[in-house]
């Protein structure tokens, strides 16, 4: 339970520094230290269990289904961790307290510090391998916000991108590899699973886990050749370098391996890759470092270096050499977080870190200075400091390993290698910027810091001091836990001592400090060698890769999206094409057993008829009113088959549709081309076209064939039989529309009314432009309203009213209906916009139209719930017969009233459309001056 | 008997729509097509009714009614279109 | 009127959307606006209820009409409809408070094609009759070309005219496909068809396999399926942005029918038919996901990089849908709540960003800094993390379940990869985008553009609903699981068969 | 056979035959002007036969008078003569020309501007449709 | 009987698909229209078909199947309100856009341009 | 008052007539039809302008009862001309001069000459004036002015009394 504290004070920590904001800068940092404090007060109090070999556990459940809850657990390695990541939190808070200037948000700063504090605690304390990489991911994102945090520098917004890039993607493999070691070992439990090595091993996923969770791991921790983003990840300030970029998120890529170094390791692919991979990282870092410049960047390339050393330990697969990994995790972590600070330190009293200007600095900052230097003594491996012991205890481990065969020597010879480059470049470090002459160009006069800014840098010098001094003292317990916590064996008997004896790792020792001497005296030999080298820039490198890969892409994407409607069209048609044909390949029989009906003459003309007229479409599409007038043959014939195929409400329907929608197209007509060319595309396109045409149309006609020459048993007799009974009217298919199925009608129509709204809303605020002659140039004639049609149409209204009527009032047991009659309402109208105009009719019938759509709609709506203040479920229809003296028995039927609702929105629908277009048109003209 | 004159006058009434559909197709002008069309619709009154007596229904008679409503008003649209363009002002 | 509760979420925007349309409602003010909120918070209200009723107390069925199954049209109630409905609820909530900032008086009619969008999206959810689907899918589409034209403009006209033309082919394939499954099957109802399926046979089964793969073809077009997908980034990126957040759920009405007819009619169960659409679901998800991917990188504008993630998130549901597992089903479920809210909030955002950034709209060019960057990025922040799939927001579980999913269906070896490059791209392009945006400013005086209390009221329902995906994963989780064994089990509707017949 | 089915009968033959006879008027008269006489006359009276002879069968078979024939025939020579007005003026005003020879030809111009016979049309020269 | 519906059915749908491969928003409407006709009727058919069956009860001894073409007159309506909407978006387009190109843009092949231009300028002139 | 709830009583008996013969007559049509009538009576009368009545409606028979006549003999006559070869036709335009007045009486006579043998009226002249006819075969001019004047014109300017 206390390790469930531990990570849940610094979550509430980060709130802290935005409450606190308001009360100054000190106090902010003070609020923001409280929770870390109390945290690693915590931590400290579990001191002995740990030690001792318990494991304070927390678990909670999240996500059952997905293997993820919240497991904690607080070993030996998670407790090495955390007191770092606690520890050197609560030093960076007090070192950024005096490092950001007033323009930065501290606030901000604080939370997003205690946000990544927040992840690290995660990862290092989970004992659930999701929830290690819920955490693992929130240290990329932290990462990404602190390197970040002057967003307003090109360098920083860079760096920041390319850390997340490269982390963010080491993170999705190692999600990869922790989902496999669950499906695998079938626990996401981390004790569970380290315990389960040989299932691992002997699964065929052994392979693809190793190398997805070993890019997880280098990623991460900037191994060779994913090293590149640590550099300029340096743009971020420098508490952030100090805590984020030495002494823990790199870190956690190597937490990591030690994790699951009883899982993985042990194999021979595990040594190979770990261990070469570390070694070239390890050499590749120092030798770099020694040519920057920028203290900064001379500190991020020692540190890439020494997470290869870690690496290369790691990989070395003894258990000696992991002990040597961990207690150089310390001692790294120790250093290179004092010498970050004190490189800030310099960095914010002289305004630069080019090291080419800042020389002698020893003469204005000698504490700094001298802390520094121990710093960075221990850097480079000097006897009696931390440094200088697990280095020793690396040489000696790289003595003890066969990984490369009969070359396995190389390994200490390359390892001696790194070891005098790490020398010169601290001694680099040292001189270059302490002594070497006066300053050059500095924008400040360095002095010391602030009294408090020194003390984190203090603190931590001391103990370089101390582990190297006394280190079984000091870290020997806590070594000893880590390393069990690592190996999840008994220890192998190991000795922290200063002095061990001349013996080979001595030697290499000495040989490394002697060379690394020589190489920093005659570094300009080294410098001019290295000057014929064109720099590699990381970062023009990924950016230029990110651009050619979007280069790429949009390629790619400008060849597949052409923005062609034509070409999607083609596409959805050849899908479709090849998904219902394919299926047919294997038809035994197009023809079915189903008794055909003869042909007579009259519908083989009906049929020439048709396709004619269909041909004439097509071939007069062109010519557009032509076109118009072939379709409306096509319309024509349709209903006469609906009519003679026993359909007479379709044809009805058909028929009036057909009407409207050729007004429509007259309306369009009058605004759009009336010719288009006769060849619209290449001739091939044409050709093509016309075959994927044929191909549908015999499709589609072949399943048509196949289909009606099969007998059908359909839920049909059910409409037949309960039509009259259950549903009061004759009319089988209106029955189906106004109360079987009422509820696809109500659909319907709410269809209509959307589609007139939209098209309202098209026509709004448009700018039409009339043209004022036809398509051979004659002008409009000027009689705007033939007297005979205007006087004709006008006394035909009231007869085509009563027909509508009529069509209405039969249509639940005859053809007809609302949908129907509405239509012949409405063409009535329309008859009458035509041939009077619109003024005419605006003065002579104010009607709302979208009021009629909606009273439509609702009339309909309420026909339905009606029922349900009778205890039946929505559109549930009711009918009676009444008989009333002198008139005889009439039937009512709420199918009706929901009849009307239909009625009146197709009436106000088709108006809305069609009379608010004319509407439009004709004052548009009248502005024009036209008439 | 009254079968065979129904099949016989309904090709006689067939052979009109394709007659008509012929003088659609060459036209020469748009008026002849409309003319072409508008009688083409009142051929179909003529199929309809008859399919009507055929089946000795009523129910078709409405089609019939609603065709001849329907040719006027797209007959009478479309020679609006051609005097003034634009039917609905 | 709790008997009623399975056609409410249809007729409450039904009835509302008709009201807007009478005076005093009519007007875009106040009063409309406050109708609107009440409705889509009604909506919410009774759709969680349902959740929580279909939870504990099993699927509901509502025969319309009293008409007894298959011969009526049936609503059925599902744990999987049931999380749409209140997915669908929370997104027009967000949408309707959004928009009433003013956005839905730049021309006639939002809000009311907004409730008959809602409507057709809720009927879609919510019927369990084949043709009733169409007739709902219609109701959507036509309120959403409305919708896309709102505000005007050239490009949203362009955009429409692709988008209306395409889905009006794909409306006549639909109803081919519905012509040859009524011809074969004789019957209409979803639940009624999975029970005939298996019978079908000889000459028959070739035409239903037709039919069933017509539908494929149809629901890809919804869903933005390859290469169905080009109406997709012009569409989405024209809207207004209310308008392209509601639109994150319309992809997804394509993704569902394709788990109700494909996995309830068509699936194992369906003797001849069982399965048949898979193996051409399988290579078309995958060329989706990997188009998305590069679509993704070739982004130039934040409208078009929403856009493209919408097509990486289908691309992973497709996928999802071709695996057909239980598992990968409620994977893909949990998966499908999360990207719609995520999308949807990203579309929020960039309407912001171009409200605030003058001639520079959402360009990735450097621009006056926007008065609100702050505020608006951190929305933005947590938008792009749920997107990418990375912890603390839901993105993550969802893209976990999958790869669980389709890793113990041993499919994992060609969908990771798609899967987590994905991740990758959207990072990479959201960082991208983001630090463009939000941090590439140009020197100059900062617009005086404001985010309206509105706006960010639409936001923070998103972003509370993307909240609780989290917390709440544990439960969604286990739900999603539920509601996807509804899903393999099939409708059982003898339970109307007494009681409802005329 | 009744009297009636024979009468209904001949009935249907005229009306076939002159809907016959429209159609080949609409085929073979040479000018539009003159075409409009075929439809607007006899295909109309063709209808109106076949209209008669369905009312005589309705009788015949003992349905009763059946008098909804006569809503259509009082449709159809209410809207004939409009349609045939709409059309020759929509051919007047494109200037679709008349058969050479016929008489008066020169008037077209006065009707299109709808001039009194002696009034000046105004002089506009426009192409002419063919 | 069925071999000329269906070849009148496979007629349509193809000639409506070659349409609406147009590049024009014109023939492509057209063939929208076409096809949805091909598609009334398909699913007209999937009744199968009957002569002198109308499902009005009381008028013959033997019904044709009355869904479909319940279904069919659904899905005219709706294919009307589409027809309508997408008229009325061409009009909308090619006043946006200025020309009727389904894409926006002149096609190369298109010598609609002069036309266009014209009617550009018209659009000017009337705004002004 | 009844004038506005009653408008235009004619139509509505005409169109309840109307009603009967599309449905049966019997009581419950009849009330059905009147109340119909009455409705859509209600409804267009402010669309209706008011024209002259007709005054003489056993003339109005009459003449009703001649054109249906006319319409059978013009038929014939027309088929001829049809059958006959295109050569013998003497197709001609003719101005007919006008006495009669008011909007609906000429469109009256218009629709009776497009009815009757060889004539179609093609347009009036805007003062409404001349009515101008299409004539398939034209014997002389005077003839085809004189039979419509005589036959057509006289007759309906007694029906409307103008
Ligand atoms: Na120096
Ligand atoms: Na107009």
């Amino acid at each position: 339970m206390n390790v469930f504290w531990i990570l849940l004070l610094p979550i509430l920590g980060i709130m802290a520094p935005l409450l606190a904001a308001r009360l100054g800068r000190s106090a902010c940092a003070w609020a923001t230290a409280v929770a870390p404090f109390a945290a690693l007060v915590i931590l400290m109090q579990q001191t002995n269990g740990v030690f001792a070999g318990q494991v304070d556990a927390f678990s909670m459940e999240w996500i059952p289904v997905l293997g993820l809850n919240v497991e904690l657990h607080l070993d030996g390695l998670a407790y090495l961790f955390a007191l770092l990541i606690l520890g050197i939190g609560l030093l960076v808070i007090l070192y950024a307290r005096y490092y950001l200037s007033e323009q930065d948000s501290m606030p901000k700063f604080y939370a997003y510090l205690m946000l990544f504090m927040v992840a690290m605690l995660g990862i290092v304390l989970s004992n659930n391998l999701i929830q290690l990489w819920f955490f693992w991911e929130l240290t990329s994102i932290s990462s990404f916000l602190l390197i970040s945090f002057w967003s307003h520098r090109t360098d920083a917004r860079k760096g920041a991108r390319m850390a997340l890039t490269i982390t963010g993607a080491g993170g999705l493999a190692l999600l990869a590899a922790l989902l496999m070691i669950g499906h695998v070992t079938g626990t996401y439990q981390l004790d569970e699973v380290l315990g389960m090595s040989d299932v691992v091993h002997a699964s065929g996923y052994y392979p693809a886990i190793l190398v997805l969770f070993l890019l997880g791991a280098f990623t991460k921790s900037a191994q060779f050749p994913f090293h590149f983003w640590l550099p300029h990840a340096m743009a971020a300030p420098t508490p952030v370098s100090a805590y984020l970029h030495s002494a823990t998120m790199v870190k956690a890529g190597i937490f990591l391996m030690a994790r699951f170094f009883p899982l993985l390791a042990d194999t021979d692919a595990w040594f190979i890759v770990v261990s070469l991979t570390g070694m070239a990282t390890l050499l590749v870092g120092a030798y770099t470092a020694l040519f920057k410049h920028d203290l900064k960047g001379l500190l991020a390339y020692s540190t890439i270096s020494h997470l290869g050393l870690i690496t290369l330990l790691l990989g070395l697969g003894s258990q000696l050499a992991a002990i040597a990994a961990v207690f150089h995790v310390i001692n790294h972590a120790i250093f290179k977080a004092s010498l970050f600070m004190a490189a800030g330190i310099i960095d914010h009293e002289s305004g630069t870190r080019d090291m080419r200007k800042l020389n002698g600095l020893f003469k204005y900052m000698p504490i700094t200075a001298t802390l520094a230097m121990v710093a960075a003594a221990s850097m480079a491996g000097v006897p009696l400091l931390n440094g200088f012991l697990s280095k020793e205890m690396m040489f000696a481990e790289t003595l003890n390993q066969y990984t490369l065969g009969a070359l396995s020597w190389w390994i200490p010879l390359l390892a001696t290698v790194g070891g005098a480059l790490s020398v010169a470049y601290s001694l680099r470090f040292m001189h270059d910027v302490f002594f070497n002459g006066e300053p050059i160009g500095l924008p400040k006069t360095p002095h010391e810091p602030p009294r408090y800014m020194r003390v984190p840098v203090e603190v931590l010098v001391v103990l370089c001091l101390l582990v190297g001094i006394f280190p079984q003292f000091v870290v020997g317990d806590l070594l000893n836990a880590a390393s069990s916590a690592v190996l999840q064996t008994r220890l192998p008997e190991f000795h922290l001592h200063i002095w061990h004896g001349f013996n080979v790792p001595l030697a290499m020792s000495a040989v490394a400090i002697t060379v690394g001497s020589m190489l920093y005296i005659k570094r300009r030999h080294l410098f001019h060698f290295q000057g014929q080298f064109n720099e590699m820039d990381a970062k023009m490198i990924f950016e230029g890769l990110v651009q050619r890969t979007v280069r790429v892409a949009t390629a790619i994407q400008n060849w597949l999206d052409t923005d062609s409607l034509q070409r999607a069209m083609f596409l959805l048609l050849l899908l479709a094409l090849a998904m219902v044909s394919y299926p047919l390949l294997s038809m035994d029989s197009v023809e079915g057993s189903r008794p055909q009906i003869p042909t007579n003459w009259v519908v083989t003309f009906c049929t020439g008829l048709l396709i004619v007229s269909t041909i004439l479409t097509v071939w007069w599409s062109h010519r557009r009113l032509r076109a118009l007038l072939a379709l409306s043959v096509v319309g024509l014939v349709v209903s006469i088959a609906f009519a003679y195929f026993s359909a007479p409400d379709l044809a009805l329907t058909q028929l009036s549709v057909e009407v409207v929608t050729i007004l429509l197209f007259l309306l369009a007509l009058f605004f759009l081309p009336q010719h288009s060319p006769a060849l619209d595309s290449s001739l091939r396109k044409i050709v093509r076209d016309l075959g994927i045409a044929a191909m549908f149309g015999s499709v589609v006609g072949t399943i048509c064939y196949a289909m009606l020459t099969r007998p059908l048993h359909s839920i049909s007799e059910f409409f037949l039989a309960n039509s009259k009974s259950g549903g009061g009217g004759t009319n089988v298919v209106n029955v189906i529309l106004v109360d079987f199925r009422g509820f696809d009608t109500l659909g319907e129509i709410t269809v209509l009314g959307i589609a007139a709204l939209g098209i309202y809303k098209l026509l709004a605020r448009i700018t039409l432009a009339m043209p004022t002659a036809n398509s051979d140039g004659i002008p409009w004639s000027k009689e705007s309203h033939p007297v005979l049609l205007a006087l004709i149409s006008q006394s035909l209204l009231p007869l085509a009213l009563l027909v509508s009527a009529y069509i209405f009032l039969r249509g639940h047991n005859m053809p007809g209906g609302g949908f129907i009659a509405g239509l012949i309402t409405a063409i009535a109208l329309i008859q009458q916009y035509v041939a009077h105009g619109v003024e005419w009719m605006k003065q002579r019938m104010p009607i709302n139209y979208q009021g009629l759509i909606a009273s439509g709609l609702c009339i309909a709506i309420l026909s339905g719930v009606g029922s349900w203040f009778f205890g039946h479920n929505f559109l549930k229809t009711w009918y009676d017969y009444f008989y009333l003296p002198g008139i005889g028995k009439f039937e009512l039927a709420s199918a009706m009233v929901f009849d009307l609702g239909v009625y009146l929105t197709v009436i106000g629908a088709t108006l809305l459309i069609l009379a608010n277009l004319g509407k439009m048109t004709t004052s548009e003209r009248l502005r024009g001056g036209q008439e | 008997m009254l079968a065979t004159v129904l099949l016989g006058v309904a090709v006689l009434v067939g052979l009109a729509l394709v007659l008509n559909a012929w003088r659609l197709i060459i036209g020469p002008t748009v008026t002849d097509r409309i003319l072409a069309l508008d009688t083409m619709y009142i051929n179909c009154i003529a199929l309809i009714v008859l399919l009507g007596i055929y089946f000795q229904t009523a129910l078709y008679y409405e089609a019939a009614l609603l065709i001849a409503m329907l040719g006027f008003v797209s007959t009478s649209a479309l020679s609006k279109y051609l005097l003034r363009g634009d039917i609905i002002e | 009127m709790m008997t009623h509760l399975p056609v409410l979420p249809i007729l409450i925007p039904m009835v509302i959307g008709a009201l807007m349309l009478i005076p005093p409602f009519n007007q875009v003010n106040a009063v409309q606006r406050t109708l609107g909120a009440l409705a889509s918070v009604l909506m919410l209200m009774i759709s969680i209820l349902l959740l929580v009723e279909v939870d504990t107390s099993g699927t509901h069925l509502y025969a319309v009409g009293e008409w007894q199954p298959p011969f009526g049209i049936l609503m059925v109630v599902d744990r999987l409809s049931a999380i749409l409905l209140v997915l669908t609820s929370v997104l027009t909530l967000s949408v309707q408070l959004f928009a009433s900032s003013g956005e839905d008086g730049h021309g006639r009619f939002f809000q009311p094609l907004l409730m008959f969008q809602v409507m057709g999206i809720q009927g879609a959810f919510l019927t369990g009759d084949i043709f009733n689907l169409f007739v709902f899918f219609e109701v959507l589409l036509i309120a959403s070309y409305g919708l896309l034209v709102h505000g005007g403009g050239k490009q949203k006209t362009a955009a429409n005219v692709h988008y209306v033309i395409l889905n009006l082919a794909g409306s006549a394939l639909f109803l081919i496909a519905l012509g040859i499954l009524y011809g074969t099957f004789g019957t209409l109802n979803m639940a009624d068809m999975a029970r005939v399926a298996p019978t079908i046979e000889g000459g028959n089964l070739t035409l239903a396999k037709s039919g069933a793969l017509l539908l494929v073809v149809v629901f890809g077009l919804k869903s933005a399926m390859l290469p169905l997908q080009f109406w997709l980034p012009k569409g989405y990126s024209a809207a207004p942005a209310p308008v392209a957040a509601l639109f994150a759920i319309m992809t997804k009405v394509g993704i569902y029918s394709l788990w109700r007819v494909h996995l309830g009619i068509f699936g194992p169960e369906a003797g001849g038919l069982a399965d048949l659409a898979l193996p051409w679901i399988w290579p078309l998800a995958w060329l989706t996901l990997v188009v998305g991917i590069i679509s993704v990188l070739a982004s130039e504008t934040l409208r078009h990089l929403a856009a493209n993630l919408v097509m990486v998130s289908v691309g992973s549901l497709l996928l999802m849908v071709a695996t057909a597992t239980e598992t990968a089903t409620s994977a893909g479920l949990y998966y499908l709540v999360h990207s719609t809210l995520a999308t949807a909030l990203i579309f929020l955002v960039a309407g912001l960003v171009v409200n605030q950034r003058g001639k520079a709209e959402d360009r990735l060019v450097s621009a006056r800094a926007m008065p609100q960057a702050a505020l608006i990025g951190t929305v933005f922040f947590i938008a792009a993390l749920a997107l990418i799939g990375m912890p603390p927001l839901s993105g993550f579980i969802g893209k976990a379940l999958m790869m669980q999913a389709t890793l113990d269906a041993g499919e994992a070896g060609w969908i990771w990869p798609p899967l987590l490059i994905s991740s990758l791209a959207a990072l990479v392009m959201l960082s991208r985008t983001g630090s463009t945006l939000f941090w590439r400013t140009r020197e100059g005086k900062p617009g005086t553009a404001e985010v309206h209390p509105l706006q960010w009221a639409g936001i923070a329902v998103l972003l509370v609903a993307l909240l609780a995906l989290v917390v709440g994963a544990g439960w969604m989780s286990e739900f999603s699981e539920r509601a996807a064994a509804d899903l393999f089990e099939g409708i059982d509707t003898s339970v109307l068969a007494g009681g409802v017949s005329k | 056979m009744t009297v009636l089915e024979w009468v209904a009968s001949f009935l249907l033959v005229l009306g076939g035959l002159f809907v016959l006879i429209g159609a080949v008027g609409m085929v073979k008269l040479p000018d539009v002007y003159t075409r409009l006489h075929a439809p607007t006359k006899t295909t109309t009276l063709g209808i109106g036969c076949i209209l008669i002879a369905s009312m005589c069968l309705h009788v015949a078979e003992g349905r009763g008078l059946s008098i909804q024939e006569m809503v259509i025939s009082l449709f159809l020579f209410i809207t004939a003569p409009v349609s045939a007005y709409m059309i020759a003026k929509a051919s007047l005003h494109r200037r679709v020309s008349m058969l050479k020879g016929t008489a008066n030809s020169e008037l077209a111009e006065k009707v299109r501007d709808r001039k009194a016979p002696e009034q000046p049309t105004t002089d506009e020269q426009r192409p002419a449709e063919h | 009987m069925e071999f000329s519906f269906a070849l009148g059915v496979g007629f349509l749908a193809g000639a409506g698909v070659f349409l609406m491969l147009r590049g024009q928003t014109f023939p492509v409407i057209l063939g929208l229209t076409l096809l949805s006709y091909a598609v009334n009727l398909f699913l007209f058919a999937s009744g199968r078909l009957m002569i002198d069956g109308a499902a009005i009860l009381g008028t013959a001894d033997a019904y044709s199947d009355p869904l479909p073409q319940a279904l069919v007159l659904t899905a005219i309506v709706i294919g009307f309100a589409m027809t309508a909407f997408v008229i009325i978006l061409a009009i909308r387009a090619r006043t946006d856009l200025g020309n009727d190109q389904v894409d926006g843009r002149e096609s190369s092949l298109t010598n609609g341009e002069l036309l266009d231009r014209k009617y550009r300028k018209d659009v000017k002139e009337a705004k002004r | 008052m009844i004038k506005r709830l009653f408008p235009m009583p004619l139509h509505a008996v005409m169109l309840t007539l109307v009603w009967l013969f599309l449905n049966d007559f019997s009581t419950g049509h009849l009330v059905l039809g009147l109340m119909l009538s009455i409705g859509i009576c209600l409804l267009v009368a402010p669309m209706s302008d008011d024209h002259p009545k007709v005054q003489k409606p056993f003339k109005a028979l009459k003449y009703f009862l001649m054109v249906l006549w006319d319409i059978l003999l013009s038929n014939f006559e027309v088929a001829i001309r049809v059958l006959s070869p295109n050569s013998s036709l003497r197709p001609g335009l003719v101005a007919l001069p006008l006495d009669l007045e008011g909007e609906f009486p000429l469109a009256v006579l218009a629709s009776t000459i497009s009815l009757t043998p060889g004539t179609v009226s093609v347009d009036f002249s805007e003062d409404m004036k001349w009515l101008y006819v299409h004539v398939l075969h034209m014997k002389t001019e005077d003839d085809v002015i004189q039979s419509i004047k005589q036959r057509y014109e006289t007759p309906l300017k007694e029906i409307f009394s103008c």
